[in-house]
């Protein structure tokens, strides 16, 4: 059972947190090609090696981000959501409206 | 004759097998709460410092989430420990946890003399409004306290946390899985220690899966003989 | 006894020829480069031989023959799918299956054992009937079974009602099978190589060599290879190996775990798996029973193997086969899988031509061995994408048209 | 007692006051509390333990510690039981496994006669031709494979788990961990101490380390006496360490528990297999290593033979020539490959009492007795070359063959955590070359096999795990032995003979020749070789086989040992029952608080997600009936359903409406106070995924519910957007916290007003999809006016504790209208005639908004919400399904069922998600997808039954009920 090192509760069994994949910006959704966009939405990068990824601690419903190396299954290091997301995010509106 | 838990509105999620046990319900806080089984306080006493579990459901709680989980609680006079999870009681005898920067817990104390839940809650206005919110702790979470010298063993068996009370404090708070289930143990020992005080731990979960904990605590402990003891043992331990 | 064994009784010296034919120094040229000398590119190599005469082929592997999820899989074989594209794609892969021991002149121990997928909510009972339905309209046989169906089907579940979760009927498919699953790959590999297939174990690919746009070769750590054409077919390396050609994949490589006990007498005929348990089983020849469960929580470049998967398995088996508790577990073993968002594999064309790709295959990929051998080969032999697998291709996504899997995937490998 | 059994000393672990008697084979003898099976038949001077896997020939004690194939035996319902550690009870009935007619005159020993005919992997050479199919051959092959029969019947017995914490973990209890525990429990760190056997002491309680055995008994003794005296070191003695797994997370098994140990430092000290010679027939009984001939007469008393051949390559073969001679057995010759050297003190011992010592020689030959059921004799010639015998042979007549050519670290743990390991020719044994973090290794599995070397090698290993763990472990400690470090391993313990019988794999009956053969057929890579030859796959997993297998690979195929490399070591590191796995199976259910009031109501239950919900009331023989009459009662009268398992969810602050704004499809921002509003919610690929209503009960706060089991993902959800949007919200799951009923139907109004004073119900104050907070029977409640029955409706939700009293209270305010519960079924049904889908039930994985017909609950002028991009894509590439009302051409033919297709010619255009008979309007109604060019209303289509039946059905327009809402906005 792997250690995960929660920066809230501490080491903990890594059973206790969920995966929430790679740590990835989104295109501007209204701007970006369909290409972009699938590849935001289904493409994985799927590294070997060292990785930002989402991890929830389910019994404090806490999302932090993790450093994890792929291949060698070792958590490099741990740190709140607010470390990479600090501001609030505003979404622009969209161009020209789909009214269809 | 004692009461019965249909008499009142609120009911403790395993107000049935407690009754199937035998035990003996007075009203704490609007709730039947079980106060013994029975066996005599004596006997529970002795029960409670080898290992027992006693439901806590009926005992008011209160919690707030929210950016201004720690400020707000301290102007209205609350405690606060510096660091997350970790609990102080205050001097009234109610315990305040800091589960995170952005939430407390607040929980009587066994005699139910501290108002401070209530009062809290009371004090709460979404206007204007406070950054913070009340957390229906009183609903959400069913409450036992796992007392007596095995209490660490048999979480061993449930728990993958360390909770051997020279590795988790007083007062100390684990937010983990007990049994599969989401749950929060907090130590709060019976007595004070410096005259032999008991090894004791709040744990909150689930109310809905309160049957389903009920169970796994009682199987676990078969093998210490740990049982069931009423609220007036512990509240007798806690002077 | 059979008489292809007297020879062996009668004769001094071992008789048997060369089944894998040494090839000697890698060439500086080919054909056609297959990387991957599992199931799926020794299959492409003996189809590229068999229907289109094409012998100038090197396997290249970085490990051994075989000994990816080849020889890691649990070696079951079915076409119950959901969708139309996946009945008919494994359809045809189940009707090769059949022969493969004549052809090869070698046995696989194919043999049919009848599949059930259990159902425990009326949920799965109606996801079991839709499989069942299109199964059946596409000459498939499969049937959604209940209770009293399955306590004489397998009578040794516990069909109780005083378990956590009830079951309530099964998804039946007579013709579920199991092989030897390394068999399969040396059958295939064993043909090929003796036909002039060169099969380089212990060879790596670092680079795919292109000329605008064009594939030209690949280097390797014995050296540089040109070619006309080459496949990668590397399960659990498919994003490594694209992202040395350059493009990405929808895939994430997650574990897979499986275990076996120690050898029984014969005690489960059928091949049992239980989606919402995330449990399987059967049990070999050789007397094993081989169960396996859901992939691991997270991606992984490992085949490490965890306690947490036995104690999960397990504790979810004895729910389904109390009596089972006794009996022991001699080995685990992982191996990596590629997972897609739509459960379904990746084959066809890339952005490089002359490139193609064969990945994508998630827990599935024992089963389609032979078929994408045959189609993969077509694919490379004619540069046209057979319609059998025109619904995998790589594009689909960027289309937002998946295929509709994910409703029949869970853990039915 | 029988002439075998030794007096004392010999036979420290049984109690000569206590005889327990047991049968085998239906043979009743008589042994020892503490002797094990095969000590106690040893005992009665039986040496056959089992059959072999293939031939059928006969197997005795190998090892004598559990760590062989041939001491398999069954014990009732337990298959594979270890005869050589499962020690003796009263009553017990032990059975041979894998034999046809019994073990003594097995006559599947046939298959012996036929070897010739089956070489390596033959069954991959025949068997397949299509005049007589595998399928057919199959099952005379399951019949002979196999080893345990398992009962189909046999009950789970109680099993269990408990964590464990510790600083340093020692698994062996041998000299080296021994040492190794004191040491580091000097540093004040918490110690545990994990032995598999009885007793702490490895080899001390059975090897012979000096020729004077009192030296070694006086420093197990102290050890022992020592760790008893050390309160920070935990000892647990019958447990296994059967693995080592991330982080230090070690499974033990004791008894019917399966700890889970985590140690931030571990020490694996668990010494080494002896290693058994190659020659013919090395697999008769009464050929067995040296150190299990010294187990027999140490530990059980027992004497292995009368007249022993000991084959001796280094001291202990003579220490077990010592003990022999003292057990009174006959020692015929020493067999020693080595050539003559300056001999050690053991060996002396041995020549001075006249025992012939013959060096440079090996065992050509074992002489078999009748049946193959023990030695006669042994065949001894000399070397000549590695793996060369000289052509003239002595004969020694003996009935015991004891054998000490050399170890094999038991490395299993080292290989579990991918410790580096290679061959060493000089020691002729795999040496550690590199040892992950935190792990460490000491004594023989390190390469230090003498006594004194094993005792330094494991102080060093606990000084530096306490340093490890983060303990002051003081100054190394010097090493005390001037061991010469000669290898006790003997480098080429193989001669292979014409005649085959020369046993690489005792398992799976494997002959030299048949390793050579699958290399000469190709499979030389040495996991070919082990998947094609099975070598190693048995039951021991290769402990006696692989160096041998490995040694014969790279000699034939030209490569070094290291070159040739070994097979991967896989968890577990001895078969392990699945019920230790399995432990106390832990299924959390969730229960609502009116839960029992359903089952006194006679409650169907059913499970969704981890709640259980009543499916309909009263007796399943009339379901369809009982289902009915719910549905009538919510029709035209009132009726009740429990609808606490809906997720509740909090959303708290200034940006609440924008947050929500973000989260689900619709629009929000401008939503009144005390009014709901439809949510649906998308994942990022515009897959539906979760649905509900948002009550807004004031501007900076939102009472949103979810799906039954959708809550925890809808939750989770919204703090992983927030984790990076960072919108002023606070989120709170508050599920379990409320109980909620529906109470629908026209007299709803009524029953409700009855228990609510301080809440106007009528249609204007509180008009359909309005929200009120209010007091209902004397209970804090939020009211919400909601029509998913399609009938005037109102959702009650209250804290969890009183949710029982509100039932029963709205249940005895509701008797005059004869208020009925209602289940599942029930809503599905009415739900149905209103039109409203079930997420998961009319959606799949793939399902979006527009193929849904959900366009209606999109809004296209939000800057965002999640989802919205790649909805936007799908409807602009244009949908290929579409979710429609359906009924009937002809009314009377069959309902289909859910999931029946719809079929265009031989195309699959949709399915039905969605199907009952309406009592209300008396046809049957559905939902299905069809082609969107199926999908105008009055277009037909055909449904496939039940036996492939064709039946026409015709699109409508939606709902079936009560199109114009008259009855629900009541």
């Amino acid at each position: 059972m792997k250690i995960l090192n929660c920066p809230l509760n501490g080491p903990r069994n890594i059973s206790e947190f969920v995966y929430g994949g790679e740590v990835v910006e989104h295109p501007e959704p209204h701007i970006s090609s369909n290409a972009e966009w699938a590849d935001y939405v289904f493409l994985e990068n799927n590294t070997a090696g060292v990785v930002r990824e989402w991890w929830y601690h389910a019994p404090t419903a806490y999302w932090i981000i993790a450093e994890r190396d792929t291949v060698a299954d070792e958590i490099i290091r741990t740190y709140p959501a607010s470390e990479v997301y600090g501001e609030r995010m505003a979404y622009p509106a969209p161009p020209q409206l789909d009214e269809s | 004759m004692s009461l019965a838990p249909q008499d009142k509105l609120s009911r403790s999620p395993i107000y049935r097998q407690l009754a199937e046990l035998g035990a003996e319900f007075a009203e704490v806080a609007g709730m039947a709460c079980a106060m013994g089984f029975g066996g005599g306080l004596e006997a529970e006493v002795e029960q409670a410092k080898s290992l027992a579990i006693c439901d806590l459901s009926a005992l008011p709680r209160a919690g707030f989430k929210g950016r201004e989980a720690q400020s707000w609680p301290a102007a209205q006079g609350l405690v606060i420990s510096p660091d997350n999870n970790m609990s102080l009681v205050q001097d009234d005898g109610a315990l305040v946890a800091r589960l995170a920067d952005s939430e407390v817990l607040i929980l009587s104390d066994l005699a139910c003399e501290s108002g401070l839940c209530a009062a809290i809650t009371q004090a709460w206005s979404p206007d204007p409004d406070p950054g913070v919110y009340p957390v229906p702790r009183g609903h959400t979470n069913c409450w036992f306290m796992i007392s007596g010298g095995h209490a660490d063993a048999l979480f061993a068996k449930l728990c993958g946390v360390d909770l051997r009370p020279h590795k988790f404090p007083l007062g100390a708070i684990a937010q983990t899985s007990m049994a599969r289930l989401n749950g929060i143990v907090i130590r709060a020992d019976l007595g004070r220690a410096d005259v032999g005080g008991t090894l004791a731990y709040h744990l909150l979960t689930d109310s809905a899966s309160a049957g389903y904990m009920w169970m796994c605590l009682l199987d676990a402990m078969a093998e210490w003989g740990g049982a069931p003891v009423g609220l007036t043992a512990l509240r007798e331990m806690d002077t | 006894m059979p008489l292809g064994l007297l020879k062996y009784g009668f004769s001094k010296k071992h008789p048997a020829p060369r089944h894998f034919v040494a090839p000697g120094e890698l060439k500086p040229r080919y054909d056609v480069v297959i990387i991957g000398a599992g199931g799926h590119g020794l299959a492409t190599a003996y189809y590229l031989v068999r229907d289109y005469g094409i012998t100038d082929i090197a396997v290249i592997e970085q490990g051994y023959i075989g000994g990816g999820n080849t020889g890691r899989n649990t070696a079951i074989i079915r076409s119950n799918y959901l969708t139309p594209d996946g009945v008919h794609f494994y359809d045809e892969s189940v009707k090769l299956f059949r022969d493969l021991s004549q052809e090869f002149d070698y046995n696989i121990m194919y043999t049919e054992r009848g599949h059930f997928t259990l159902a425990h909510t009326d949920a799965a009972i109606r996801t079991m009937r839709w499989r069942a339905e299109v199964n059946k309209h596409l000459g498939v046989d499969s049937e959604l079974v209940m209770r009293d169906d399955l306590a004489r089907l397998v009578p040794q579940l516990d069909l109780s009602d005083t378990v956590r979760y009830p079951i309530l009927g099964a998804l039946y498919h007579a013709p579920g099978a199991i092989a030897r699953h390394d068999a399969v790959a040396w059958g295939y590999g064993g043909v090929a190589s003796r036909k002039g297939v060169e099969i380089h174990q212990q060879t790596k690919v670092t680079a795919i060599l292109q000329e605008n746009g064009k594939l030209i070769g690949v280097e390797t750590s014995r050296g540089t290879v040109h070619c006309n054409r080459a496949v990668q077919m590397v399960a659990g390396s498919s994003s490594l190996v694209a992202k040395l050609a350059g493009f990405k994949l929808p895939i994430r490589t997650i574990p897979l775990q499986a275990c076996v006990s120690q050898p029984l007498k014969p005690i489960l005929d059928a091949i049992v798996v239980s989606g919402s348990l995330h449990t399987y089983i059967s049990q070999t020849p050789r007397g094993e029973l081989v169960m396996g469960g859901a992939t691991d929580p997270y991606p992984l470049y490992s085949t490490r193997s965890s306690l947490e998967f036995k104690e999960g398995l397990m504790a979810h088996m004895l729910e389904l086969f109390p009596f089972l508790a006794e009996v022991k577990l001699l080995r685990q073993w992982a191996g990596m899988t590629d997972m897609t968002p739509d459960f379904s594999p990746i084959m066809g064309l890339t952005p490089i031509e002359n490139y193609y790709v064969d990945s994508g295959w998630g827990t599935w990929g024992f089963k389609a061995t032979p078929v994408v051998g045959k189609r993969m080969a077509e694919l490379i032999a004619t540069g046209r994408v057979p319609d059998l697998i025109k619904p995998f291709r790589l594009e689909r996504f960027e289309e937002f048209k998946l295929v509709g899997e994910k409703g029949a995937a869970s853990v039915g490998h | 007692m029988s002439s075998a059994r030794l007096p004392a000393p010999a036979g420290a672990l049984i109690d000569r006051e206590q005889p327990v008697e047991f049968s085998f084979e239906g043979r009743r003898h008589a042994g020892f509390a503490g002797d094990t099976i095969a000590s106690a038949l040893m005992a009665n001077g039986e040496l056959v333990l089992s059959r072999s896997f293939k031939y059928h020939r006969p197997r005795g004690v190998l090892t004598g510690c559990g760590q062989d194939a041939n001491s398999l035996v069954q014990i009732g319902d337990q298959t594979n039981v270890l005869a050589d550690r499962r020690a003796i009870e009263a009553g017990m009935v032990v059975e041979a496994q894998n034999v046809f007619g019994g073990l003594e005159n097995d006559y599947g020993a046939w298959l012996g006669y036929l070897a010739r005919f089956m070489p390596v992997g033959f069954y991959y050479k025949a068997f397949y031709k299509s005049y007589s199919p595998w399928r057919l051959w199959e099952k005379l092959f399951r019949r002979l494979t196999g080893l345990g029969v398992v009962n189909p019947d046999a009950v789970h017995g109680y099993y269990d788990k408990q964590y464990l914490f510790t600083d340093v973990a020692v698994i062996g209890g041998g000299p080296a961990g021994m040492a190794a525990a004191l040491q580091a429990a000097k540093s004040g760190c918490e110690v545990i101490l994990v032995e598999e056997n009885k007793t702490l002491g490895g080899a001390l309680n059975y090897a012979r380390f000096d020729a004077d055995p009192k030296p070694a008994a006086k420093r197990r003794a102290d050890l022992i006496a020592k760790i008893e005296r050390t309160d920070n070191i935990r000892v647990l003695t019958d447990a296994l360490c059967n693995g080592w797994f991330t982080d230090n997370w070690l499974p033990l098994f004791q008894g019917n528990r399966m700890f889970k140990l985590r140690a931030a430092a571990v020490i694996v000290a668990t010494g080494s297999y002896e290693q058994p010679m190659v020659f013919r027939n090395n697999d008769l009984p009464g050929i067995m290593m040296g150190s299990a001939a010294q187990r027999m007469i140490r530990l059980y008393g027992v004497r292995p033979g009368k007249r022993a051949v000991v084959v001796a390559a280094n001291g202990d073969g003579y220490g077990v020539a010592l003990d022999l001679l003292d057990a009174g057995v006959d020692v015929a010759c020493v067999v020693d490959p080595r050539p003559a050297a300056k001999p050690c003190e053991r060996q002396n011992a041995v020549a001075l009492r006249g025992v012939p010592i013959i060096h440079e020689t090996a065992i050509a030959e074992a002489l078999p007795a009748s049946g193959n059921r023990g030695v006669v004799g042994a065949r001894i010639a000399r070397i000549t070359g590695e793996g060369q015998l000289a052509k003239t042979v002595d004969r020694f007549a003996c009935d015991l063959i004891a054998v000490s050519v050399g170890y094999h670290g038991t490395a299993n743990l080292i290989h579990h955590a991918r410790g580096k390991m290679s061959y060493d020719d000089a020691q002729a044994a795999f040496v550690i070359d590199e040892l992950p973090a935190h792990l460490f290794a000491a004594g023989s599995v390190n390469g230090a096999y003498s006594l004194n070397a094993a005792l330094d090698d494991g102080h060093r290993a606990g000084w530096a795990a306490a340093k490890d763990a983060g303990f002051d472990a003081g100054r190394k400690p010097a090493s005390k032995s001037k061991d010469s470090g000669a290898s006790p391993n003997y480098p080429w313990p193989i001669f292979a003979h014409p005649d085959g019988k020369d046993f690489v794999d005792f398992d799976e009956d494997l002959q030299t020749a048949d390793i050579l053969n699958a290399i000469a057929e190709g499979y030389d890579n040495i996991e070919l070789l082990k998947r094609f030859s099975t070598v190693g796959m048995g039951p021991s997993q290769g402990r006696h086989s692989s160096l041998p297998s490995v040694r014969i690979a790279a000699k034939a195929t030209g490569k070094t040992v290291n070159q040739t490399g070994t097979t991967t070591s896989r968890p577990p590191f001895s078969a392990e029952t699945f019920g230790h796995l399995a432990g106390r199976s832990f299924e959390p259910v969730r229960l609502t608080a009116i839960h029992n009031r359903h089952l006194e109501a006679g409650a169907k239950l059913m499970v969704a997600g981890q709640w259980l919900r009543p499916e309909y009331y009263g007796d399943p023989a009339t379901r369809e009936a009982n289902i009915r009459a719910e549905i009538m009662a919510v029709r035209k009268n009132v009726g009740i359903i429990d609808v606490s398992t809906l997720g509740g969810i909090e959303v708290h602050g200034p940006d609440a409406a924008e947050f929500l704004n973000r989260i689900y499809t619709f629009a929000y921002l401008k939503q009144p106070v005390g009014r709901a509003r439809y949510v649906l919610m998308t994942d990022q690929s515009g897959v539906i995924t979760d649905d509900g209503v948002a009550c807004r009960f004031h501007d900076n706060h939102f009472y949103v519910t979810a799906t039954t089991g959708g809550a925890a993902a809808v939750y989770q959800t919204m703090l992983f957007y927030n984790a990076q949007w960072r919108l002023d919200v606070c989120v709170i799951n508050s599920t379990a916290s409320y109980a909620g009923v529906n109470i629908a139907g026209p007299k709803a109004r009524d029953v409700l007003a009855r228990l609510c004073d301080d809440v106007a119900l009528d249609g204007e104050a509180l008009p359909y999809m309005g929200v009120r907070e209010g007091h209902v029977a004397g209970i804090a409640a939020r009211i919400i006016r909601i029509g998913f029955v399609g009938e005037l409706g109102y959702e009650i939700h209250v804290p969890s504790s009183q949710g029982e009293a509100l039932w029963d209270a709205l249940m005895a305010a509701g008797e005059p209208e004869n208020i009925k519960p209602f289940g599942i079924e029930a809503q599905r049904v009415l739900r149905l005639e209103k039109g409203h889908i079930i997420i998961n039930q009319d959606t799949d994985g793939l399902t979006h908004p527009h193929e849904a017909d959900m366009a209606w609950a999109l809004a296209r002028k939000k800057p965002y919400f999640v989802g919205m991009r790649s909805i936007a894509i799908q409807h602009a590439n244009g949908i290929e399904r579409k979710l429609v009302g359906f009924t009937l051409v002809e009314p009377d033919d069959p309902a289909p069922k859910e999931c029946h297709l719809v079929i265009r010619g031989a195309e699959i255009t949709g399915r039905v998600t969605s199907c009952a008979h309406s009592e209300t309007l008396n046809k049957v109604i559905g939902l299905a997808y069809v082609a969107p060019d199926q999908s105008e209303i009055g277009n037909r289509f055909e449904i496939k039954i039940e036996q492939g039946r064709m039946i026409a059905a015709e699109v409508v327009a939606l709902p079936f009920y009560d199109p114009d809402g008259k009855r629900q906005e009541l």
